[in-house]
């Protein structure tokens, strides 16, 4: 399976408020494994929401964001409920995930 | 783990002689029960070998509080108090006080001894994870007493730099049930490790003591 | 535990050193409150649950079967509070399980995959794997549920009688057992509380709120590798995956928590 | 800046490269500042994101973090500003690189994002948000430390 993402979208007084969940190693690149050899660097760079194909948040990450990364971010004027949510990232190795959500 | 590891000892008999004079023999064991599901439950990995399970005479005490509260049990852990204090040896150079820096290494570090460890690993103290030892390190256990200012409390006469020697190389000489461990005993901590932590109590320029 | 015995003259200079400064602790302890609670919003043992889930329906095994047909005690495939009633006695193994013991006969029966496949494999890998993704989802499926092992069956009075005696076992190079961290209130072990599990609010505590999300190592934690860690801390040898001792405890403290709410899965340190 | 812009047009090159096998789509990829996330210290982040002066210290910049975080693998970080703002980033500045993570608001987007990041050890974590072109900051030291048995 895709590995899992979460994404939560919930619409009060206007303002969408997101909460994603993905799941990701985030390898810093500094960490050795336990024969000395350094694990090479694997996060996620670049994750970004859509509505209606309009990109709608953008947040880059660096090494330094936790391991199965959270997010979360408020809309208010560029989605509302009933809208359809699309969340995608890709990581430094090229990998994506694309999950989506229909605002609540 | 030594002798008092000894597959034999786990269905040890301690026999008690009673106040009255009259020879009355107090039976204690390992439950079989329990002696079973240890043996089966647990397998050897790396340096934590299975033997571990089987416990030794302060073991067998100290996992039965029924006897323990009993006149019995209070008179055995006198008796294993004794045992344990005759053991202790003082340190082979004299010196009772090293590096308090080094010892604030030893003390912050819980390392060593488990399954993911190996012989070469350099054992910790883990007396952070139940003591307050210095105001700099907030990230302290509460399970033993705060050893703020510990030195400065008692002073170092020859009395006091004893009993601490004691206490760290046997704790149970003093309390059968206490729950730190045996540090000399089970050979976690080397002489110097010790006489390192006995500065970071003891010398006046210890954090513990500022 | 009673501190037995202390002999000598330092009795009252040991109590003197006993005063902690209480201010200093409360107020970190404040501090470490704030930033559980702004953890607690997303918890990634959701990404596990969501795996798990469809684990669950999944043909799997030898004998391509998805477990969906698997009784964890409530009749064949029923999931929903399922795990809020475990550790209990099964009469078709004759045996107390708890929910990973119990999985591995499903996965056995309905799947052909042997129990060796999942008490052998690494953590986090393999079969283990599998089984980490299968309990979040079933946890989760009694959260909110209070916990209820009333252990009446006599088969389950004994491993519950079998499991305080263990609690007590001490062994290994630094004389612990269960008790030595568990067993008083209100203590600490560096920052981390330490629930009492020998009375009913720190079972709740401890039972209720693991399975869990580790955040140090950004594991998910089953209660076998939450009880498996505790014996490699206590220096103890490898307690075997589901073995009576697991088991034992497990429902002792299952017992002890009952009527406890369910939070699982958790998330900590 | 010679081996930044190699390094840039190397990079430049590989995602093409990615985009025309259609693993990626060259705006997702496009957009990650690695100039930014390579820089080692909070100056250099800054002179990255492309601010030509030190940002200006203001309240309308609120960080949220933690004062104790009881795992430095884990630090859970917010930002919020009640100034327009176009673009926002957490630091932690004692991090091999000091740039954790950045925000792009388009129109439509609130000021506000939370996330989780590492920290070696204890350090001052810095919210950035930029507002008509100037950036502006608030700082705040996190303190990290040991738990559990250690072993």
């Amino acid at each position: 399976m895709a590995s899992p993402m979460r994404i939560r979208a919930t619409e009060s007084g206007g303002v969408v408020d997101v909460k994603v969940l993905m799941r990701h190693l985030m390898e810093t690149g500094q960490r050795k494994s336990s024969d000395g050899k350094p694990i090479p660097a694997w996060f996620i760079t670049v994750l970004d929401a859509k509505v209606q194909d309009k990109v709608v948040f953008t947040a880059e990450f660096g090494p330094a964001v936790s391991k199965d990364p959270f997010l979360n971010f408020k809309l208010k004027g560029s989605a509302k409920k009933g809208d359809t949510l699309v969340v995608s990232w890709v990581d430094n190795k090229g990998e994506t995930n694309t999950s989506s959500v229909e605002v609540k | 783990m030594k002798k008092n590891f000894k597959l034999m000892n786990r269905l040890i008999t301690i026999g008690l002689i009673s106040v009255a004079g009259m020879a009355t023999v107090y039976a204690q064991t390992t439950p079989p029960e329990v002696t079973e599901a240890l043996n089966s439950s647990f397998a050897s990995k790396g340096i934590a070998k299975k033997d571990r399970v089987i416990p030794d005479d302060i073991q067998i005490l100290c996992s039965d509080k029924v006897f323990l509260e009993s006149p019995a049990g209070q008179k055995r852990a006198i008796e294993l108090q004794a045992i344990a204090l005759a053991a202790i040896k003082p340190p082979s150079d004299g010196k009772y006080l090293g590096d308090w820096k080094a010892g604030d290494k030893v003390a912050q570090s819980g390392k060593g001894a488990t399954w993911k460890d190996n012989e070469k690993t350099v054992n910790g103290g883990s007396c952070y994870n139940c003591h307050q030892v210095t105001k700099a390190e907030m990230s302290h256990g509460t399970i033993g007493p705060s050893l703020l200012g510990y030195g400065k409390m008692r002073g170092n006469s020859q009395e006091i730099v004893t009993y601490t020697w004691n206490r760290i190389n046997n704790s149970k000489a003093y309390n059968a049930c206490s729950n730190m461990p045996r540090f000399a005993h089970f050979n976690l901590l080397t002489e110097k490790q010790i006489q390192d932590v006995m500065a970071l109590l003891l010398d006046p320029q210890s954090p513990v003591n500022q | 535990m009673k501190r037995y015995a202390i002999i000598g003259t330092f009795v009252v200079a040991l109590s003197g050193v006993m005063v902690a400064p209480a201010w200093a602790q409360t107020s970190a302890g404040e501090q470490l409150k704030a930033y559980r609670e702004a953890l607690a919003d997303g918890n990634p043992a959701e990404l596990y649950e969501m795996e798990g889930e469809e684990l669950w329906v999944k043909p799997m095994g030898p004998k391509k079967a998805s477990l969906d047909t698997c009784n964890l005690g409530l009749g064949p495939g029923v999931v929903k509070g399922a795990s809020a009633q475990l550790p209990r006695y099964f009469k078709d193994t004759n045996k107390v399980q708890d929910l990973e013991s119990r999985l591995m006969t499903c996965m056995l029966n309905i799947q052909g995959i042997p129990e060796s496949e999942t008490i052998d494999a690494p953590w986090g890998k393999g079969q283990k794997k599998v089984m980490a993704a299968i309990v979040a989802y079933v946890v989760t499926q009694s959260k909110g549920m209070k916990v209820d092992v009333p252990a009446n069956l006599p088969q389950e009075k004994k491993m519950v009688a079998l499991g305080e005696k263990l609690f007590y076992q001490q062994g290994g190079p630094m004389d612990f057992s269960c008790a030595s961290c568990h067993s008083v209130d209100n203590q600490r072990i560096r920052m981390q509380d330490l629930p009492n599990i020998t009375k009913a609010k720190g079972a709740q505590a401890g039972w209720g709120s693991w399975p869990a999300y580790r955040v140090g190592n950004g594991q998910f934690w089953t209660m076998q590798h939450r009880i498996n860690d505790c014996y490699r801390q206590q220096r103890m040898p490898f307690p075997i995956y589901g073995s009576d001792v697991t088991i034992a405890l497990s429902i002792y403290m299952a017992n002890k928590a009952n009527g406890g709410e369910i939070i699982t899965p958790g998330l900590k340190r | 800046m010679n081996l930044q812009r190699r390094k840039l047009m190397q990079m430049t090159a590989l995602v093409g490269l990615m985009a025309s096998a259609g693993l990626i789509t060259q705006a997702e990829a496009a957009t990650w500042d690695k100039a930014a996330f390579e820089a080692k210290s909070v100056d250099d982040v800054v002179k990255a994101l492309g601010g030509t002066t030190a940002p200006t210290v203001s309240d309308k910049v609120t960080l949220r973090a933690p004062d104790i975080a009881e795992n430095g693998a884990v630090v859970p970080v917010g930002v919020e500003s009640s100034l327009p703002a176009t673009q926002m980033a957490i630091l932690v500045e004692k991090n091999p690189s000091a740039l954790a993570a950045m925000f792009i608001l388009p129109e439509g987007a609130e000021p506000f994002a939370s996330t989780r990041v590492k920290m070696g050890k204890s350090s001052n974590v810095i919210a950035l948000v930029k507002s008509d072109g100037k950036w502006f900051m608030s700082t705040k030291e996190v303190k990290v430390t040991l738990g559990g048995c250690g072993g």
